[in-house]
Protein backbone atom coordinates (compact mmCIF):
# COMPACT_ATOMS: atom_id res chain seq x y z
CA UNK A 1 0.00 0.00 0.00
CA UNK A 2 2.97 2.65 1.19
CA UNK A 3 4.83 1.11 -1.77
CA UNK A 4 1.91 1.37 -4.18
CA UNK A 5 1.15 4.88 -3.05
CA UNK A 6 5.11 5.81 -3.45
CA UNK A 7 5.18 4.62 -7.24
CA UNK A 8 1.96 6.90 -7.59
CA UNK A 9 3.87 9.83 -6.46
CA UNK A 10 6.61 9.20 -8.54
CA UNK A 11 4.58 8.83 -11.71
CA UNK A 12 2.70 11.85 -10.44
CA UNK A 13 6.19 13.47 -10.52
CA UNK A 14 7.28 12.54 -13.82
CA UNK A 15 4.38 13.12 -15.45
CA UNK A 16 4.62 16.98 -13.75
CA UNK A 17 7.83 16.92 -15.25
CA UNK A 18 6.88 16.19 -18.62
CA UNK A 19 4.52 19.04 -18.75
CA UNK A 20 7.07 21.59 -17.30
CA UNK A 21 9.41 20.21 -20.34
CA UNK A 22 6.82 20.78 -22.59
CA UNK A 23 6.07 24.09 -21.75
CA UNK A 24 9.62 25.02 -21.75
CA UNK A 25 10.10 23.81 -25.25
CA UNK A 26 7.07 25.97 -26.96
CA UNK A 27 8.03 28.70 -25.06
CA UNK A 28 11.64 28.46 -26.52
CA UNK A 29 10.00 27.80 -29.59
CA UNK A 30 8.25 31.02 -29.69
CA UNK A 31 10.82 33.72 -28.30
CA UNK A 32 13.48 31.85 -30.90
CA UNK A 33 10.28 32.51 -33.83
CA UNK A 34 10.37 35.90 -32.22
CA UNK A 35 13.98 36.38 -32.32
CA UNK A 36 14.34 35.12 -35.85
CA UNK A 37 11.93 37.71 -37.27
CA UNK A 38 13.15 40.14 -35.59
CA UNK A 39 16.81 40.07 -36.87
CA UNK A 40 15.37 38.78 -40.53
CA UNK A 41 13.31 41.92 -40.95
CA UNK A 42 16.09 44.42 -39.70
CA UNK A 43 18.29 43.05 -42.06
CA UNK A 44 15.90 43.38 -44.88
CA UNK A 45 14.32 47.02 -43.82
CA UNK A 46 16.97 48.79 -41.99
CA UNK A 47 19.71 51.01 -43.19
CA UNK A 48 22.80 50.27 -41.80
CA UNK A 49 24.72 53.19 -41.59
CA UNK A 50 22.50 54.36 -38.49
CA UNK A 51 22.74 57.90 -39.46
CA UNK A 52 19.86 58.62 -37.30
CA UNK A 53 18.22 56.82 -33.93
CA UNK A 54 14.59 57.07 -35.35
CA UNK A 55 12.73 54.25 -37.71
CA UNK A 56 12.10 56.89 -41.03
CA UNK A 57 8.54 56.33 -42.87
CA UNK A 58 9.86 53.71 -45.31
CA UNK A 59 11.54 51.41 -42.45
CA UNK A 60 8.28 51.85 -40.24
CA UNK A 61 6.27 49.88 -43.38
CA UNK A 62 8.71 47.64 -44.66
CA UNK A 63 8.60 46.69 -40.85
CA UNK A 64 5.00 46.02 -40.84
CA UNK A 65 5.23 44.10 -44.09
CA UNK A 66 7.76 41.99 -43.25
CA UNK A 67 6.31 40.33 -40.08
CA UNK A 68 3.52 40.41 -42.34
CA UNK A 69 5.13 38.19 -45.05
CA UNK A 70 7.05 36.52 -42.33
CA UNK A 71 3.79 35.54 -40.52
CA UNK A 72 2.60 33.87 -43.92
CA UNK A 73 5.87 32.12 -44.56
CA UNK A 74 5.56 30.48 -40.86
CA UNK A 75 1.95 29.40 -41.68
CA UNK A 76 2.95 27.58 -45.58
CA UNK A 77 6.14 25.65 -44.22
CA UNK A 78 4.12 24.76 -41.33
CA UNK A 79 1.45 23.23 -44.51
CA UNK A 80 4.13 21.84 -45.75
CA UNK A 81 5.57 20.13 -43.23
CA UNK A 82 2.22 18.89 -42.54
CA UNK A 83 1.97 20.40 -39.00
CA UNK A 84 -1.80 21.70 -39.01
CA UNK A 85 -1.48 23.72 -35.73
CA UNK A 86 -0.85 27.03 -36.57
CA UNK A 87 2.88 28.42 -35.65
CA UNK A 88 1.35 29.79 -32.25
CA UNK B 1 7.66 36.04 -24.72
CA UNK B 2 4.58 36.90 -22.13
CA UNK B 3 3.09 34.81 -19.47
CA UNK B 4 -0.07 35.30 -20.96
CA UNK B 5 0.83 32.18 -23.22
CA UNK B 6 0.49 29.79 -20.49
CA UNK B 7 -3.57 30.16 -21.07
CA UNK B 8 -4.58 27.69 -18.14
CA UNK B 9 -1.83 28.19 -15.51
CA UNK B 10 -4.76 30.07 -13.16
CA UNK B 11 -6.19 26.67 -13.32
CA UNK B 12 -3.20 24.81 -11.61
CA UNK B 13 -2.53 24.47 -8.10
CA UNK B 14 -0.37 26.81 -6.16
CA UNK B 15 3.00 24.77 -6.49
CA UNK B 16 2.96 24.22 -9.50
CA UNK B 17 2.03 28.01 -10.71
CA UNK B 18 4.78 28.82 -8.63
CA UNK B 19 7.61 26.74 -10.42
CA UNK B 20 5.58 27.71 -13.75
CA UNK B 21 5.94 31.11 -13.29
CA UNK B 22 9.66 30.70 -12.15
CA UNK B 23 10.44 28.50 -14.90
CA UNK B 24 8.93 31.34 -17.24
CA UNK B 25 11.15 34.22 -15.46
CA UNK B 26 14.24 32.66 -15.92
CA UNK B 27 13.84 31.43 -20.01
CA UNK B 28 12.95 35.52 -19.58
CA UNK B 29 16.15 36.44 -17.96
CA UNK B 30 17.84 34.14 -20.23
CA UNK B 31 16.22 35.84 -23.24
CA UNK B 32 17.11 39.17 -22.47
CA UNK B 33 20.65 38.30 -21.85
CA UNK B 34 20.79 36.78 -25.13
CA UNK B 35 19.08 39.92 -26.56
CA UNK B 36 21.62 41.92 -24.78
CA UNK B 37 23.95 39.69 -26.37
CA UNK B 38 23.25 40.27 -29.66
CA UNK B 39 22.42 43.72 -29.85
CA UNK B 40 26.15 44.39 -28.70
CA UNK B 41 27.51 41.80 -31.10
CA UNK B 42 25.59 43.26 -34.05
CA UNK B 43 25.68 47.42 -33.70
CA UNK B 44 30.00 46.21 -32.88
CA UNK B 45 30.06 44.59 -36.23
CA UNK B 46 28.09 47.45 -38.11
CA UNK B 47 29.94 50.18 -36.19
CA UNK B 48 33.72 49.08 -35.80
CA UNK B 49 35.50 48.44 -38.40
CA UNK B 50 39.12 50.17 -37.61
CA UNK B 51 41.52 48.59 -34.99
CA UNK B 52 44.53 51.38 -34.52
CA UNK B 53 43.25 52.44 -30.96
CA UNK B 54 41.82 50.36 -28.24
CA UNK B 55 39.10 53.12 -27.17
CA UNK B 56 36.21 53.76 -29.64
CA UNK B 57 36.40 56.80 -31.03
CA UNK B 58 33.40 59.59 -30.98
CA UNK B 59 31.87 58.52 -34.35
CA UNK B 60 32.01 54.92 -33.57
CA UNK B 61 30.32 55.55 -30.21
CA UNK B 62 27.43 57.81 -31.82
CA UNK B 63 27.15 54.79 -34.56
CA UNK B 64 26.84 52.36 -31.33
CA UNK B 65 24.43 54.26 -29.62
CA UNK B 66 21.94 54.68 -33.07
CA UNK B 67 22.06 51.43 -33.72
CA UNK B 68 20.93 49.93 -30.00
CA UNK B 69 18.31 53.12 -30.18
CA UNK B 70 16.98 51.80 -33.51
CA UNK B 71 16.92 48.21 -32.90
CA UNK B 72 15.19 48.25 -30.03
CA UNK B 73 12.84 50.91 -31.71
CA UNK B 74 12.30 47.96 -34.43
CA UNK B 75 12.26 45.50 -32.30
CA UNK B 76 9.23 46.99 -30.13
CA UNK B 77 7.20 47.81 -33.51
CA UNK B 78 7.99 43.84 -34.70
CA UNK B 79 6.60 42.84 -31.21
CA UNK B 80 3.33 45.00 -31.88
CA UNK B 81 2.62 43.54 -35.40
CA UNK B 82 3.12 40.00 -34.38
CA UNK B 83 1.04 40.06 -31.22
CA UNK B 84 -1.39 41.66 -33.82
CA UNK B 85 -1.19 39.01 -36.15
CA UNK B 86 -1.22 36.54 -32.77
CA UNK B 87 -4.85 37.88 -31.65
CA UNK B 88 -6.23 38.08 -35.49
CA UNK B 89 -5.90 42.02 -35.17
CA UNK B 90 -4.17 42.44 -38.20
CA UNK B 91 -5.43 44.92 -40.65
CA UNK B 92 -6.26 43.73 -44.51
CA UNK B 93 -3.77 43.70 -47.22
CA UNK B 94 -2.03 47.12 -47.69
CA UNK C 1 18.56 12.23 -33.55
CA UNK C 2 17.35 8.60 -32.81
CA UNK C 3 17.00 6.56 -29.69
CA UNK C 4 19.65 3.73 -31.33
CA UNK C 5 22.31 6.53 -30.01
CA UNK C 6 22.19 5.51 -26.13
CA UNK C 7 23.17 1.68 -26.75
CA UNK C 8 22.47 0.79 -23.43
CA UNK C 9 19.40 2.11 -22.55
CA UNK C 10 18.08 -2.10 -22.52
CA UNK C 11 19.85 -2.03 -19.48
CA UNK C 12 18.88 0.26 -17.42
CA UNK C 13 16.12 -0.39 -15.19
CA UNK C 14 12.38 0.68 -15.72
CA UNK C 15 11.97 3.90 -14.61
CA UNK C 16 15.36 5.40 -16.04
CA UNK C 17 14.11 4.00 -19.46
CA UNK C 18 11.04 5.95 -19.02
CA UNK C 19 12.59 9.00 -18.27
CA UNK C 20 15.52 8.42 -20.83
CA UNK C 21 13.08 8.25 -23.38
CA UNK C 22 11.16 10.80 -21.91
CA UNK C 23 14.76 13.35 -22.44
CA UNK C 24 14.88 11.95 -26.16
CA UNK C 25 11.92 13.07 -26.98
CA UNK C 26 11.87 16.56 -25.61
CA UNK C 27 15.00 17.09 -27.13
CA UNK C 28 13.41 16.03 -30.62
CA UNK C 29 10.45 18.35 -30.69
CA UNK C 30 12.53 21.11 -29.57
CA UNK C 31 15.05 20.03 -32.36
CA UNK C 32 12.65 19.52 -34.95
CA UNK C 33 10.61 23.33 -33.55
CA UNK C 34 14.05 24.93 -34.16
CA UNK C 35 14.44 23.07 -37.35
CA UNK C 36 11.38 24.56 -38.34
CA UNK C 37 12.23 28.01 -37.53
CA UNK C 38 15.15 28.26 -39.49
CA UNK C 39 13.93 26.56 -42.34
CA UNK C 40 11.33 29.33 -42.04
CA UNK C 41 13.90 31.70 -41.92
CA UNK C 42 16.32 30.78 -45.01
CA UNK C 43 13.16 30.54 -47.61
CA UNK C 44 11.86 33.95 -46.52
CA UNK C 45 16.00 35.13 -46.49
CA UNK C 46 16.37 33.42 -50.06
CA UNK C 47 13.28 34.29 -50.96
CA UNK C 48 11.55 37.59 -49.58
CA UNK C 49 13.21 40.68 -51.05
CA UNK C 50 10.49 43.31 -51.45
CA UNK C 51 8.22 44.92 -49.24
CA UNK C 52 5.36 46.97 -51.72
CA UNK C 53 2.54 44.71 -49.96
CA UNK C 54 1.44 42.76 -46.73
CA UNK C 55 0.78 39.30 -48.67
CA UNK C 56 3.47 36.72 -50.21
CA UNK C 57 2.79 37.28 -54.23
CA UNK C 58 2.63 34.04 -56.77
CA UNK C 59 6.41 33.98 -57.35
CA UNK C 60 7.52 34.77 -53.58
CA UNK C 61 5.07 31.34 -52.81
CA UNK C 62 6.36 29.33 -55.48
CA UNK C 63 9.98 29.91 -54.10
CA UNK C 64 8.85 29.10 -50.56
CA UNK C 65 7.59 26.01 -51.32
CA UNK C 66 10.46 24.75 -53.78
CA UNK C 67 12.86 26.11 -51.31
CA UNK C 68 11.52 24.05 -48.61
CA UNK C 69 10.90 20.76 -50.92
CA UNK C 70 14.61 21.29 -51.66
CA UNK C 71 15.71 21.81 -47.93
CA UNK C 72 13.77 18.78 -46.97
CA UNK C 73 14.98 16.21 -49.48
CA UNK C 74 18.78 17.93 -48.97
CA UNK C 75 18.20 16.99 -45.32
CA UNK C 76 17.11 13.60 -45.74
CA UNK C 77 20.39 12.65 -48.55
CA UNK C 78 22.69 14.36 -46.08
CA UNK C 79 20.58 12.26 -43.09
CA UNK C 80 21.41 8.92 -45.40
CA UNK C 81 25.35 9.72 -46.01
CA UNK C 82 25.70 10.63 -42.47
CA UNK C 83 24.27 7.48 -40.69
CA UNK C 84 26.73 5.54 -43.36
CA UNK C 85 29.59 6.94 -41.71
CA UNK C 86 28.72 6.81 -38.62
CA UNK C 87 28.19 3.08 -39.32
CA UNK C 88 31.15 2.70 -41.30
CA UNK C 89 29.42 1.57 -44.39
CA UNK C 90 30.78 4.88 -46.76
CA UNK C 91 32.24 3.35 -49.82
CA UNK C 92 35.91 4.08 -50.84
CA UNK C 93 36.68 7.87 -52.50
CA UNK C 94 35.32 8.46 -55.65
CA UNK D 1 21.43 3.93 9.88
CA UNK D 2 18.18 5.72 8.30
CA UNK D 3 20.64 8.60 8.12
CA UNK D 4 23.22 6.24 6.12
CA UNK D 5 20.27 5.06 3.99
CA UNK D 6 18.70 8.43 2.93
CA UNK D 7 22.59 9.72 2.09
CA UNK D 8 22.76 6.68 -0.30
CA UNK D 9 20.23 7.72 -1.80
CA UNK D 10 20.79 11.17 -2.84
CA UNK D 11 23.87 10.17 -3.65
CA UNK D 12 22.72 7.77 -6.29
CA UNK D 13 20.16 10.43 -7.09
CA UNK D 14 22.71 12.49 -7.73
CA UNK D 15 24.62 10.26 -10.00
CA UNK D 16 21.81 9.35 -11.87
CA UNK D 17 21.17 13.43 -12.69
CA UNK D 18 24.74 13.38 -13.45
CA UNK D 19 24.42 10.70 -15.71
CA UNK D 20 21.11 11.92 -17.98
CA UNK D 21 23.00 14.78 -18.15
CA UNK D 22 25.76 13.63 -20.01
CA UNK D 23 23.48 11.75 -22.10
CA UNK D 24 21.90 15.05 -23.07
CA UNK D 25 25.04 16.79 -23.62
CA UNK D 26 26.12 14.24 -26.15
CA UNK D 27 22.61 13.82 -28.02
CA UNK D 28 23.03 18.06 -28.31
CA UNK D 29 26.18 18.11 -29.41
CA UNK D 30 25.24 14.81 -31.82
CA UNK D 31 21.74 17.49 -32.94
CA UNK D 32 24.48 20.63 -33.33
CA UNK D 33 26.66 18.65 -35.30
CA UNK D 34 24.24 17.03 -37.89
CA UNK D 35 22.22 20.36 -38.15
CA UNK D 36 25.52 22.68 -38.93
CA UNK D 37 26.44 19.88 -41.48
CA UNK D 38 23.34 20.25 -43.40
CA UNK D 39 23.46 23.89 -43.40
CA UNK D 40 27.27 24.31 -44.45
CA UNK D 41 26.15 22.02 -47.10
CA UNK D 42 23.07 23.11 -48.62
CA UNK D 43 24.99 26.38 -48.56
CA UNK D 44 27.85 25.35 -50.54
CA UNK D 45 25.56 22.85 -52.70
CA UNK D 46 22.52 24.01 -53.78
CA UNK D 47 21.62 27.08 -56.41
CA UNK D 48 19.51 29.73 -54.36
CA UNK D 49 17.45 30.49 -57.14
CA UNK D 50 15.11 27.63 -55.83
CA UNK D 51 13.86 26.99 -59.78
CA UNK D 52 12.99 23.65 -58.70
CA UNK D 53 11.54 21.03 -56.18
CA UNK D 54 14.15 18.27 -56.97
CA UNK D 55 17.66 18.24 -56.41
CA UNK D 56 19.84 17.55 -59.59
CA UNK D 57 22.07 15.26 -60.57
CA UNK D 58 25.03 17.47 -59.29
CA UNK D 59 23.63 18.65 -56.18
CA UNK D 60 23.10 15.09 -55.06
CA UNK D 61 26.71 14.12 -55.81
CA UNK D 62 27.96 17.60 -54.30
CA UNK D 63 25.90 16.74 -51.21
CA UNK D 64 27.80 13.20 -50.82
CA UNK D 65 31.01 14.72 -51.30
CA UNK D 66 30.18 17.52 -49.01
CA UNK D 67 29.33 14.97 -46.34
CA UNK D 68 32.13 12.95 -46.46
CA UNK D 69 34.50 16.45 -46.36
CA UNK D 70 32.65 17.74 -43.42
CA UNK D 71 33.27 14.37 -41.86
CA UNK D 72 36.99 13.91 -42.78
CA UNK D 73 37.26 17.59 -41.06
CA UNK D 74 35.19 16.43 -37.71
CA UNK D 75 38.32 14.34 -37.77
CA UNK D 76 40.80 16.13 -38.15
CA UNK D 77 40.02 18.67 -36.19
CA UNK D 78 39.01 16.07 -33.18
CA UNK D 79 42.99 14.82 -33.85
CA UNK D 80 44.27 18.34 -33.33
CA UNK D 81 42.15 19.12 -30.24
CA UNK D 82 44.18 16.10 -28.83
CA UNK D 83 40.75 14.45 -28.16
CA UNK D 84 40.83 10.86 -28.98
CA UNK D 85 36.92 10.13 -29.17
CA UNK D 86 35.85 9.82 -32.76
CA UNK D 87 33.07 12.85 -33.58
CA UNK D 88 30.33 10.03 -32.46
CA UNK E 1 4.01 19.71 12.25
CA UNK E 2 5.28 16.76 9.79
CA UNK E 3 3.19 18.93 7.04
CA UNK E 4 4.92 22.07 7.96
CA UNK E 5 8.32 20.57 7.88
CA UNK E 6 7.26 19.07 4.61
CA UNK E 7 6.12 22.24 2.92
CA UNK E 8 9.22 23.97 4.38
CA UNK E 9 11.79 21.54 3.42
CA UNK E 10 9.70 21.43 -0.22
CA UNK E 11 10.31 25.80 -0.24
CA UNK E 12 13.82 25.29 0.37
CA UNK E 13 13.98 22.91 -2.59
CA UNK E 14 12.41 25.33 -4.56
CA UNK E 15 14.04 28.24 -3.45
CA UNK E 16 17.68 26.60 -4.11
CA UNK E 17 16.40 25.79 -7.68
CA UNK E 18 15.92 28.63 -7.93
CA UNK E 19 18.97 30.00 -7.17
CA UNK E 20 20.88 27.09 -9.46
CA UNK E 21 19.03 28.60 -12.49
CA UNK E 22 19.79 31.65 -11.98
CA UNK E 23 23.57 30.74 -12.16
CA UNK E 24 23.27 28.62 -15.16
CA UNK E 25 21.50 31.73 -16.47
CA UNK E 26 24.60 34.00 -15.36
CA UNK E 27 27.09 31.73 -16.72
CA UNK E 28 25.40 31.03 -20.17
CA UNK E 29 25.38 34.77 -20.74
CA UNK E 30 29.19 35.04 -19.62
CA UNK E 31 30.33 31.68 -22.40
CA UNK E 32 27.87 33.87 -24.91
CA UNK E 33 29.18 36.89 -24.33
CA UNK E 34 32.76 35.03 -24.64
CA UNK E 35 32.22 33.46 -28.02
CA UNK E 36 30.18 35.74 -29.91
CA UNK E 37 33.34 38.13 -28.83
CA UNK E 38 35.56 35.33 -30.31
CA UNK E 39 33.71 34.94 -33.20
CA UNK E 40 33.23 38.38 -34.09
CA UNK E 41 37.54 39.58 -33.29
CA UNK E 42 37.99 36.60 -35.49
CA UNK E 43 36.17 37.96 -38.43
CA UNK E 44 37.44 41.48 -37.75
CA UNK E 45 40.82 40.24 -37.53
CA UNK E 46 42.09 37.12 -38.65
CA UNK E 47 43.23 36.57 -42.46
CA UNK E 48 40.69 34.09 -44.08
CA UNK E 49 43.55 32.36 -46.46
CA UNK E 50 45.45 31.04 -43.24
CA UNK E 51 48.83 31.15 -45.10
CA UNK E 52 50.26 30.07 -41.70
CA UNK E 53 49.05 29.08 -38.52
CA UNK E 54 50.74 31.97 -36.04
CA UNK E 55 49.04 34.80 -35.50
CA UNK E 56 51.54 37.80 -36.98
CA UNK E 57 52.07 41.16 -35.20
CA UNK E 58 49.32 42.78 -37.11
CA UNK E 59 46.60 40.58 -35.93
CA UNK E 60 47.74 40.39 -32.20
CA UNK E 61 47.35 44.19 -32.06
CA UNK E 62 44.18 44.06 -33.72
CA UNK E 63 42.84 41.04 -31.52
CA UNK E 64 43.61 43.26 -28.13
CA UNK E 65 42.08 46.55 -29.51
CA UNK E 66 39.32 44.73 -30.58
CA UNK E 67 38.41 42.67 -27.43
CA UNK E 68 38.88 46.22 -25.81
CA UNK E 69 36.71 48.17 -27.86
CA UNK E 70 34.55 45.29 -28.07
CA UNK E 71 34.16 45.53 -24.07
CA UNK E 72 33.56 48.81 -24.11
CA UNK E 73 30.20 48.40 -26.38
CA UNK E 74 29.01 46.09 -23.74
CA UNK E 75 29.30 48.63 -21.06
CA UNK E 76 27.81 51.52 -23.61
CA UNK E 77 24.95 48.99 -24.45
CA UNK E 78 24.12 48.35 -21.11
CA UNK E 79 24.43 51.66 -20.10
CA UNK E 80 21.58 52.36 -22.93
CA UNK E 81 19.59 49.38 -21.79
CA UNK E 82 19.23 51.14 -18.34
CA UNK E 83 20.74 47.85 -16.47
CA UNK E 84 23.87 49.50 -14.16
CA UNK E 85 25.04 46.05 -13.76
CA UNK E 86 28.75 45.84 -15.25
CA UNK E 87 28.76 43.18 -18.16
CA UNK E 88 30.39 40.93 -15.77
CA UNK F 1 34.09 30.03 -18.17
CA UNK F 2 36.49 29.20 -14.87
CA UNK F 3 34.98 27.79 -12.02
CA UNK F 4 35.82 31.04 -10.11
CA UNK F 5 33.14 32.99 -11.32
CA UNK F 6 30.56 31.81 -8.37
CA UNK F 7 32.53 34.01 -5.99
CA UNK F 8 30.24 32.61 -2.41
CA UNK F 9 30.65 28.92 -3.71
CA UNK F 10 32.90 27.99 -0.83
CA UNK F 11 30.31 29.28 1.61
CA UNK F 12 27.72 26.55 0.58
CA UNK F 13 26.94 23.22 2.39
CA UNK F 14 29.07 20.48 1.12
CA UNK F 15 25.93 18.94 -1.01
CA UNK F 16 24.98 22.45 -2.88
CA UNK F 17 29.05 22.80 -3.84
CA UNK F 18 28.93 19.15 -4.77
CA UNK F 19 25.90 19.77 -7.42
CA UNK F 20 27.43 23.54 -8.61
CA UNK F 21 30.05 22.24 -9.29
CA UNK F 22 28.56 19.42 -11.56
CA UNK F 23 26.37 21.76 -13.11
CA UNK F 24 29.64 23.92 -13.90
CA UNK F 25 31.51 20.56 -15.44
CA UNK F 26 28.38 20.06 -17.38
CA UNK F 27 28.07 23.37 -18.82
CA UNK F 28 31.99 23.30 -19.68
CA UNK F 29 31.49 20.59 -21.68
CA UNK F 30 28.38 21.51 -23.39
CA UNK F 31 30.70 24.32 -24.39
CA UNK F 32 33.91 23.39 -25.38
CA UNK F 33 31.19 20.31 -28.01
CA UNK F 34 29.69 23.50 -29.29
CA UNK F 35 33.64 24.61 -29.50
CA UNK F 36 34.47 21.74 -31.47
CA UNK F 37 31.44 22.16 -33.44
CA UNK F 38 31.62 25.62 -34.27
CA UNK F 39 35.41 25.43 -34.94
CA UNK F 40 34.98 22.39 -37.39
CA UNK F 41 32.10 24.85 -39.38
CA UNK F 42 34.26 27.65 -39.15
CA UNK F 43 37.41 25.90 -40.87
CA UNK F 44 34.86 23.67 -43.72
CA UNK F 45 33.81 27.00 -44.36
CA UNK F 46 36.69 28.95 -45.23
CA UNK F 47 38.73 25.84 -46.79
CA UNK F 48 36.94 23.35 -48.33
CA UNK F 49 34.95 24.72 -51.88
CA UNK F 50 35.33 21.96 -54.48
CA UNK F 51 33.72 18.81 -54.61
CA UNK F 52 34.80 16.60 -57.12
CA UNK F 53 35.86 14.64 -54.81
CA UNK F 54 35.08 12.78 -51.84
CA UNK F 55 38.29 13.19 -50.15
CA UNK F 56 39.89 16.26 -49.41
CA UNK F 57 43.15 17.29 -50.96
CA UNK F 58 45.92 17.78 -49.23
CA UNK F 59 45.88 21.63 -49.57
CA UNK F 60 42.77 21.52 -48.00
CA UNK F 61 43.92 19.76 -45.61
CA UNK F 62 46.71 22.57 -44.56
CA UNK F 63 44.56 24.74 -44.79
CA UNK F 64 41.70 23.28 -42.42
CA UNK F 65 45.32 22.73 -39.87
CA UNK F 66 46.54 26.05 -39.93
CA UNK F 67 42.60 27.37 -39.75
CA UNK F 68 42.12 25.57 -36.44
CA UNK F 69 45.55 26.44 -35.11
CA UNK F 70 45.12 29.93 -35.82
CA UNK F 71 41.84 29.71 -34.29
CA UNK F 72 42.93 28.28 -30.93
CA UNK F 73 46.02 30.63 -30.27
CA UNK F 74 43.38 33.32 -31.10
CA UNK F 75 41.15 32.16 -28.51
CA UNK F 76 43.66 31.74 -26.63
CA UNK F 77 44.91 35.33 -26.40
CA UNK F 78 41.32 37.06 -26.29
CA UNK F 79 40.59 34.61 -22.95
CA UNK F 80 44.14 36.19 -21.44
CA UNK F 81 42.55 39.77 -22.76
CA UNK F 82 39.25 39.13 -21.50
CA UNK F 83 40.40 38.37 -18.34
CA UNK F 84 42.53 40.99 -17.72
CA UNK F 85 39.70 43.75 -18.47
CA UNK F 86 37.51 41.65 -15.81
CA UNK F 87 39.84 42.05 -13.44
CA UNK F 88 40.93 46.03 -14.36
CA UNK F 89 44.01 45.11 -14.99
CA UNK F 90 43.82 46.13 -18.27
CA UNK F 91 46.48 49.00 -19.51
CA UNK F 92 45.58 52.34 -20.61
CA UNK F 93 45.11 53.18 -23.99
CA UNK F 94 47.15 52.95 -27.16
Amino acid sequence: MAANNAQAAAQAAFEKDQMFGMAANEMEYRVDLFNRLTQTCFNKCIEKRYKEAELNMGENSCIDRCVSKYWQVTNLVGQLLGSNRPPM
Amino acid sequence: MDKSMMGDIDAMPEEDKMRMSTMIDQLQVRDSLRMYNSLVERCFVDCVDTFRRKSLDKQEESCIRRCAEKFLKHSMRVGMRFAELNQGTATPDT
